[in-house]
């Protein structure tokens, strides 16, 4: 259980190092480092990704290529392919919507901070994914067990009410939006993770509610 | 599990509508407090500023469209309804009602975040005759809003112009400050932003709430020294920001005498319509043919 | 340079210097410097504007005829006239480009020109005359027997009367200031410019010490008629107005007339701008002194006119008890420049100066006379 | 248990077919967030925008409102649509609100004295020096002279509770407020005769109403058929706020105004008919009306059926009442040789014609739904204010129209309770020793009250005005069990108020504020003010305590009313600057208090029994509304008719209740904050009318409406003195002493039934005054000035109004140094500050034009106003039409204001009239002892 609950957290800092750009030698390191059973539903994004991180480039001049790409994609000028933000997807193509307001709220009701400040808007994907890492960081190191479940239940409130509304959206537009394997298969290894996650929280509170 | 996903997003988009339905206009901000505690239930009521109509705000129950505010809220709702050219805004101003208190003008003021040296809606106070008798009558003067504004051919560089919906509005991005139009206004209702600030008297030290960006024209414009809105021409918009959002114009809103009324002339059932045509009503200075669209009741 | 120019160029330094306190005031301070603001829109810039745009239309007026209307008295102050408009054109678009609530947006004007508005226009005639003058003056200098020159000057004579009414219907077509709202004013204002501009000229010209008795004779009587015309319009209006009693704008004349600033009107503006001068051009005219200072407080007065026109009809509240109604900076029906205002404005008239004194200097205005 | 059990599902790992090692390591790469402190969390939280349902305070009348925050700044302020009272109007001032919060001039810090009183020099402390200061010199005071020495003084707004709740606790008995320097003569009819205190026309719509098939809606129909305001000027005098809609509407609906006030105010423009009425002559013009019904009612002609006798059924006493008033019809006033009350002489004593007077008495007589109402600036403040708000509820209840719809009701009786134990009212039945004259007597702390057994025996609202002289002489207590101890007043709390302007004399308050003694001590030991804004009073203060402003603070508000409807005053914004919440205050200085051994004060009724300000208010909320189910439409048909009503609306709707029947209560589930909270901050309750009858709200001893104020009733075999001048009779016989107040009339005690006496400083129906008729001409009034009471002057919107011809921008040009209050007081900041002629309004002297031209004067002069007795002020003149030749109104609190804090008005206080300089300081009228501020007369001087 307890490996488990590192391993979301990790899940979730890796999730969230991916969508922060600029990509990092250390965030390519990671994806080359990780290898999952070929069965998993995370194997074909994860594959697609290193796949792309094999090529015989120079180091510099890929991970300069990913950051392109990924300006492009996500980080402007202008319009871009595939907004990262959630207002985005639920106000009807606006951004700084109510999503973000609402988003800044939760994340200080646990008084967390993103350590951008709010300079970025709080409804990013890299942010909500930071914040579920920190949750997940909270569970882990939640000694009272109700603690620990008050911060699963959130997580899991969070994803089902909020971020799985736009996410699968989202991974969409990226998708479709690129030819890079890399963002390919990020866009389908996010997903993938967000909803296992999901089922598994749900699964796991479920029962616990049943326990109890 | 897609399929899943499908099905929730659609159930969740049926009840982002049916929370919709409760939030929003004035009182929509409301639930933001209670963001805090329901979290993200709400982000989905939240309403979507300056996206066209937003639905009925939540008004005490058994009001039994009695309420003046209640019956304007549900005209507003119409108008918004149609296409803006469709729209033709009006205020009413029972001179019967105004008690002289000044609420509008001081509503304004901190609705459109005015600087020292500018009120949109001053209240006039005319007294006429000799002690024991004597009478005394408030004028509230809005901008009239006219069909022909007398401002707007005058302006140099197009920065001013009427709405489809009638309003007439400035562009400060485009005005250079000339000042023709205030000179042209017989109203007196247009006024120069000379670029004064309350922490000019108070101070020194800019004071919070001339630190918040004002509403105007849905622009959110913090105003700093020379930059737009300073060195503008500004006037009354009605509230644009408001309406537009399924609001009453601020002084509407905290009228004391409940003595304003506003709403779209265009639509016969509108309170504003019905007032519009009784015949006690009447517009500033009519002779001139600039045909105001706001009415007094005498 | 001689002793009147070195004694020229002094006072428009002292005044570029003393005004440059305005400017940086102006700049500095925005419009919270000035007395203007909501009620009263307008103020002294705007007056010093219309007064040196008029000067530059009475003075161009002399070339255009001179050259234009082969009046052969006038010819031999073309050139000095063309540098008299050139400069108080300058002056006069840097007084309104400085009153601007936004300057630098003044290309706004151009490029998003609003077709109705008289003052959209204005900057279209203020840049083709301005292109007109550069090119006169160029042809003069340089070609100063080019056929072209006549065409020009045709042309500029047609243009500036279009464009000195034009300024005055500016005013004219407002109606809801009733003081403007005149067809009289478009009139007052070319003949008032011609009148002020044409006795700057003739100023300037006894001063530098060229003036030809014919011309002096030529402006005398021509200026005598514009000055009595002046005073018949005048009449009319004020008569008419007080007659026909339309309350505000007797209210208007009744501030002109017996304001705070009544000796505004009384001494400056009918005292040492009409009949003074019209004694002098009367009955004193042939000696160069008379005539020069005649030329001078036609000139120097025209502000008043202006002044008298702009403020007035702002003063009178457009709806009585706007007065108590709300009060704060730029909510007041009275109206006084502030001292930042006038060093402003002496420091636009000592720049107009300095551009006629530098081209005086650089361009000389002696010309051989017609053949 | 999560973490210990052995999970029986898929585990992640599993599904995701990652190693864990892997994945986990992965958290090294960080969430992105870090933690806040609670605090922080707390700061960025506010940074948001939000909106909150608050009650303001700019002014008493405290409208619900609601008020938007963005980025944590209060950016607009509306009215709150829920709230029935404003129903989501709010006036310039409530708005303004956001101006005052934010003024540079605010109270920032706690500070202590360093100069001499009035000199303004202090010195920024923490919070734990300034109550440490206060504690060590309360616990000194207590023990050398008695708890009894300390007056805590909470002013002129609400939130008074947990001062109330401390001090009493303390063991004093003097926790005041402003009540006896605001309008307590305007009170009394309604007191002594219903035990309410405020009758007010039934205008405020909507109103909660049960229809006939069981629902509840809201009615907006006006019923009114005749309103007479007389002296009372609702538009500006903003207190009711429902007044300035349901007036207008009320009219259009068919209904008649009248206005009666020497001025023609803001309320006057709307009136069908304005009197201008000569000042302090209201209960000639009553009494006039009274006689004129009486003689001329016909029970057989429809068209002179004045009384409509149904009010005997829930009333006592007409019959005395009546034969006292009657007997003074045939004796002549020895002013005009007329009879009283006869329509002749009323004429001649108030300047309105006979037929008026007759017209106006018929109208009022014949003309039902109508409501008489009275206010503050009239009947409030003359001498003589009791006669004429005894005969204003008579002429009210004999013509039928209290409690019927469109009538009049007595908002006291049916606004919903608050406070309970919170107000600290148990503390006072303590029981105390004292020594006096060598003897031990026991007493319980409440008997040792300096006006209820001193000077003032019928002062329910405290003698606010008569301090000074306390401050000098001391108190020596005539009545009760304490009869002939003698106690220093040693300790001035003084709180949201500003008596200093507005309590009596100014330069009486200022001189008994300063006062020595032998040994060069202040007389009075300790000045505490404690307020958010700087007022004159502060200057003259040993320790200056921030308060937080009323945007950051929590309480309850239920002002006026026609049926219960209590709304909450919630946080909007944290505390500014240093300053606390009137709890936070109390509950620190309450530690401070025990820390230092003081016996009274004990954890278990402070932060035990409420540890967060919370509690507080919801302890204060358990009493509401604690109103009878009475009246038509009965409010809860399925609830016992009569039993008192507790506890939340929907619950009581419900029926979620439990009935008590011994108590005849009906107990549903208490009101909370937090409910509140749920429902827009308000709670309304049903409305009825018809409230009088069976009992129903009346708190009279007798439960119905009392014409006699001292009875007997037999009980079980044994005599009972009743009605509410018993009490004081008793006291009054048992000590055999009178109270200095009415001995001055010549009474021995209070009377039984109608009295009569005049006013004093007029020359037009005192004939001990008739002298001054010549030499000063001129009677001086007060006004109101709504947009700039006295504590929110500094705030630059209201400056730039004008109002009612008091407040103009009459203003001079001046550079001044600015001033704003830093951490050592008043400081100079360097800057220099223009302010242009005529755009800063200034408190004027309203006067008619025919009397200006008559002296040379015109708007704008300089002029000196002086009494007979020497006091004088000086201010600018504004000649109008819009008031009676021979009167000058002047704005109370609206000139002389010398104290910086007041930004520009404080500018302009040389040329500024301040009226309470003009005032009587003896002039206390005598029953409660309200200054007469409206009894002044004044000569003219032109000063420039």
């Amino acid at each position: 259980m307890e490996e488990e609950l590192r391993a979301r957290e990790g899940l979730y800092s890796l999730l969230r190092a991916l969508f922060s750009y600029p990509l990092t030698y250390e965030v390519v390191d990671a994806i080359k480092s990780l290898t999952v059973m070929p069965d998993s539903p995370l194997a074909s994004g994860l594959e697609q990704m290193q796949s792309r991180l094999q090529e015989p480039v120079d180091r510099g001049a890929l991970i300069e290529a990913l950051n392109v790409e990924m300006t492009r994609l996500m980080e402007g000028p202008g319009r871009v392919p595939a907004p990262p933000f959630a207002s985005f997807y639920l106000h009807g193509g606006q951004l700084m919507g109510p999503a973000a307001t609402a988003a800044r709220q939760l994340y200080l009701k646990w008084q967390a901070i993103p350590e951008t400040g709010w300079q970025i808007p709080a409804d990013h994907i890299a942010i909500e994914l930071g914040f579920l890492a920190y949750l997940a960081r909270h569970a882990c190191e939640a000694t009272a067990p109700e603690e620990r479940i008050r911060a699963l239940q959130a997580s899991l409130d969070f994803l089902r009410h909020h971020v799985w509304n736009w996410l699968p959206g989202f991974c969409q537009a990226l998708k479709e939006a690129s030819t890079d394997p890399f963002f390919t298969g990020l866009a389908e290894f996010t997903q993938e993770a967000v909803r296992l996650d999901l089922q598994w929280l749900e699964e796991l509170l479920v029962e616990e509610a049943h326990r109890s | 599990m897609a399929q899943e996903t499908q099905t929730r997003i659609r159930a969740l988009a049926t009840r982002r509508a049916f929370l919709t339905r409760f939030a929003s206009g004035i009182f929509a901000s409301l639930i933001v407090p209670a963001v805090a505690s329901g979290v993200l239930d709400q982000v989905e009521a939240a309403p979507q500023e300056g996206a066209g109509p937003a639905p009925m705000p939540e008004l005490p129950e058994g009001m039994n469209g009695q309420h003046p505010i209640e019956r304007m809220l549900q005209d507003l709702q119409r108008a918004l309804q149609k296409p803006v050219d469709q729209r033709r805004w009006a205020m009413v101003i029972d001179l019967r009602k105004c008690v002289g208190c000044y609420a509008c003008t001081v509503a304004c003021i901190a609705e459109n975040k005015l600087p020292p040296g500018i009120a949109y809606r001053p209240v006039i106070t005319e007294t006429r005759g000799t002690y024991p008798n004597v009478s005394r009558r408030f004028i509230p003067r809005p901008c009239m809003q006219c069909e022909n504004p007398p401002c707007v051919p005058v302006c140099p560089v197009r920065a001013t112009w009427k709405r489809p919906d009638g309003i007439v509005v400035i562009n400060y991005d485009q005005c250079i400050g000339c000042r023709y139009c205030i000179t042209a206004c017989p109203y007196a209702a247009r006024s120069f932003d000379s670029g004064y600030f309350y922490s000019d008297f108070e101070g020194g030290l800019p004071q919070p709430y001339e630190s918040l960006p004002s509403p105007e024209y849905g622009e959110n414009r913090v105003r700093r020294k020379d930059t737009s809105p300073v060195g503008n021409v500004r006037k009354c918009h009605f509230c644009l920001h408001r309406i537009e959002r399924g609001q009453l114009p601020a002084c509407v809103l905290s009228c004391m005498g409940r003595a304003t009324y506003f709403g779209d002339l265009n639509d016969p059932q509108s309170l504003v319509s019905e007032l519009a045509s009784r015949p006690n009503a009447f517009r500033l200075k009519e002779e001139l043919g600039t045909e105001p669209k706001v009415f007094y009741l005498v | 340079m001689n002793r009147t120019e070195k004694i020229l160029w002094g006072i428009a330094l002292v005044g570029f210097l003393a005004g440059i306190a305005g400017l940086i005031q102006r700049f500095t301070g925005g419009h919270t410097v000035a007395a203007y603001g909501t009620y009263v829109p307008w103020g002294l810039w705007v007056a010093v504007y219309t007064t040196l745009v008029g000067i530059s239309i009475g003075s161009f007026l002399i070339a255009a005829l001179g050259e234009g209307a082969r009046i052969r008295a006038l010819q031999p102050l073309t050139r000095i006239a063309l540098l008299t408009a050139f400069a108080a054109l300058a002056g006069g678009l840097l007084a309104i480009w400085l009153d601007l609530g936004h300057p630098l947006r003044f290309w706004k004007l151009f490029l998003s020109t609003n077709p109705t508005s008289i003052m959209g226009w204005m900057a279209w005639f203020y840049t083709a005359y301005g292109i007109l003058l550069l090119v006169l003056i160029y042809l003069q200098w340089a070609r100063p027997t080019s056929p072209l020159l006549r065409l020009l000057f045709g042309l500029g004579l047609a243009l500036a009367v279009i464009f000195g009414g034009a300024e005055g219907a500016l005013f004219g077509v407002v109606s809801a200031q009733a003081l403007w709202e005149s067809a009289l004013v478009p009139i007052r204002f070319l003949i008032e410019g011609a009148a002020s501009g044409m006795a700057l000229v003739l100023f300037l010209a006894i001063l530098l010490g060229y003036l030809e008795p014919e011309s002096g004779r030529f402006l005398r009587w021509t200026l005598l008629g514009l000055l009595l015309t002046v005073a018949v319009l005048e009449w009319s209006e004020y008569s008419t107005t007080i007659y026909a009693g339309i309350p505000t704008k007797v209210e208007s004349l009744r501030v002109v007339l017996f304001g705070p600033f009544w000796w505004v009107f009384w001494i400056f503006q009918i005292g040492l701008g009409l009949v003074a001068p019209i004694i002098l051009l009367a009955f004193l005219g042939e000696r160069k002194v008379w005539l020069g200072t005649a030329g001078g407080l036609i000139a120097f007065t025209s502000l008043s006119a202006k002044l008298n026109l702009v403020i007035p009809a702002l003063v009178v509240p457009e709806l009585e008890g706007l007065r108590m109604a709300f009060t704060g900076p730029g909510l007041s029906f009275d109206y006084f420049p502030t001292l930042s205002e006038w060093l402003l404005a002496v420091w636009v008239v000592s720049v107009a100066a300095l551009i006629f004194l530098a081209a005086y200097r650089l361009l000389p205005a002696e010309q051989a006379r017609h053949a | 248990m999560i973490a210990t059990r052995k999970v029986s599902r898929r585990d992640f790992l599993k599904i995701a077919g990652a190693s864990a090692g892997g994945l986990a390591a992965m958290a090294a790469l960080g969430s992105g967030f870090r933690t806040l402190s609670a605090h922080e969390a707390q700061q960025q939280q506010e940074a948001g925008s939000r909106v909150v349902y608050t009650a303001c305070v700019m002014c008493p009348a405290e409208c619900g409102l609601e008020v938007h925050v963005e980025n944590g700044v209060v950016s607009r302020i509306y009215g709150n649509i829920h709230v029935p009272y404003n129903s989501g109007t709010v006036c310039a001032k409530g708005i303004s609100g956001l101006q005052l919060v934010y003024s540079v001039n605010r109270i920032k810090y706690p500070m202590i004295r360093v100069g001499e009183r009035g000199e303004g020099r202090f010195k920024r402390v923490t919070w734990e020096e300034a109550l440490d200061y206060i504690a060590t010199k309360l616990i000194e005071i207590k023990q050398k002279y008695g708890p009894e020495s300390v007056i805590m003084d909470c002013g002129d707004v609400t939130d008074r509770d947990p001062y109330y709740y401390l001090f009493r606790a303390f063991g004093t008995p003097h926790t005041v407020e402003h009540g006896s320097i605001c309008d307590t003569p305007r009170r009394h009819g309604p007191k002594l005769m219903f035990g309410g205190k405020r009758i007010e026309p039934d205008i405020m719509r909507p109103v909660l109403v049960r229809q006939p098939d069981g629902s509840l809606k809201n009615d907006y129909s006006y019923r009114t058929r005749l309103i007479i305001y007389v002296g009372w000027n609702p538009f500006t005098a903003t207190r009711i706020n429902y007044e300035s809609r349901g007036t207008v509407e009320a009219r259009l609906a068919g209904a008649r105004i009248i206005v009666i006030d020497p001025a023609f105010s803001n309320t006057a423009t709307k009136a069908d008919r304005w009197i201008p009425i000569r000042p302090g002559t209201d209960a000639d013009l009553f009494a006039a009306m009274l006689r004129y019904i009486l003689e001329n009612h016909r029970d057989d002609d429809p068209f002179r059926r004045y009384i409509d006798w149904s009010f005997k059924e829930y009333s006592q006493g007409w019959e005395e009442f009546e034969a006292a008033f009657r007997s003074w019809w045939d004796k002549k006033d020895p002013l005009n040789g007329l009879p009283y009350f006869s329509l002749e002489w009323a004429a001649d004593r108030t300047g309105i014609d006979a037929a008026t007077i007759a017209e106006l008495a018929h109208t009022f007589g014949i003309t039902k739904p109508a409501a008489l109402v009275w206010g503050m600036n009239g009947i409030g403040h003359h001498y003589n204010g009791y006669v004429a708000s005894i005969l204003g509820t008579a002429l009210n209840v004999i013509t039928g129209n209290m409690e019927v719809p469109g009538g009049a009701i007595d908002t006291e009786l049916v606004k919903s309770s608050k406070g309970g134990k919170t107000s600290g009212g148990d503390f006072l039945k303590r029981e105390v020793t004292r020594i006096v004259n060598g003897r031990e007597v026991k007493g319980k702390i409440e008997e040792l009250h300096m006006d209820g057994y001193g000077d003032w025996p019928a002062a329910w609202d405290d003698v606010v005005g008569d301090y000074p002289r306390r401050f000098i002489e001391g108190v020596t207590l005539r009545y009760g069990p304490f009869r002939g101890h003698h106690y220093p007043i040693k300790a001035y709390f003084i709180r949201t108020g500003n008596p200093v302007i507005t309590g009596s004399n100014t330069q009486k308050w200022i001189e008994a504020l300063t006062a020595k003694d032998e040994s060069g001590n202040y007389k009075v030991e300790l000045v505490v003010y404690i307020d958010t804004v700087f007022l004159e009073t502060g200057l003259y203060a040993d320790v200056i305590l921030p308060e937080a402003s009323s945007l950051e603070r929590m309480s309850l508000s239920d002002i006026y009313p026609v049926h219960p409807v209590l709304y909450l005053r919630d946080f909007v914004i944290r505390p500014l600057y240093e300053s606390k919440t009137p709890y936070e205050i109390c509950w620190a200085l309450a530690r401070k208090l025990y820390e230092k051994g003081d016996p009274d004060i004990q954890p278990k009724d402070f932060w035990e029994k409420y540890p967060t300000e919370e509690d507080f208010w919801n302890e204060a909320l358990k009493v509401a509304p604690g109103r009878p189910n009475t009246g038509e439409p009965l409010p809860y048909p399925n609830l016992p008719k009569g039993y008192k009503l507790l506890g939340t609306p929907d619950s009581l709707e419900a029926g979620r209740v439990q009935i008590d029947d011994e108590k005849k209560e009906i107990r549903g589930e208490p009101l909370t904050v937090q409910w509140l909270r749920e429902h827009h901050g308000v709670a309304i309750w049903p409305m009825s009318w018809k409230r009088f009858h069976g009992g129903g709200v009346l708190q009279t001893d007798s439960k119905k409406v009392e014409f006699v104020w001292d009875y007997t009733v037999e009980k079980d075999g044994k005599i009972e003195r009743k009605g509410r001048y018993s009490k004081y009779n008793k006291l009054i016989e048992e000590a055999g002493e009178t109270p200095p107040g009415i001995a001055r009339l010549g009474w021995q005690k209070y009377p039984a039934t109608f009295y009569w006496f005049e006013t004093r400083w007029n020359p037009y129906t005192n004939p001990d005054y008739a002298k001054y008729r010549e030499e000063y001409p001129f009677q001086v009034i007060s006004g109101r000035v709504h947009h700039a009471m006295s504590g929110t002057q500094m705030v630059d919107w209201l400056g730039r109004l004008p109002t009612e011809d008091l407040w103009a921008p009459l203003n001079d040009e001046r550079i001044v140094e600015e001033v704003i209050i830093g951490e050592n007081g008043p400081t100079p900041t360097g800057r220099r500050v223009r302010i242009p002629r005529g755009t800063w309004s200034i408190g004027v002297i309203q006067m008619n034009r025919a009397d200006g031209e008559r002296l040379g004067l015109k708007t704008g002069d300089l002029v000196e106003l002086e009494t007979p007795q020497g006091f004088k002020t000086r201010g600018k003149v504004y000649l109008v039409e819009t008031i009676r030749p021979g009167v000058l109104r002047v704005p109370l609190g609206g000139g002389g204001r010398f104290s910086p804090g007041l930004g520009k008005t404080y500018v302009f206080h040389d040329i500024t009239p301040n009226h309470n300089a003009l005032v009587d300081p003896e002039n206390l009228s005598p029953i409660m002892g309200q200054p007469a501020y409206g009894d002044v007369i004044v000569k003219i001087r032109k000063i420039g």
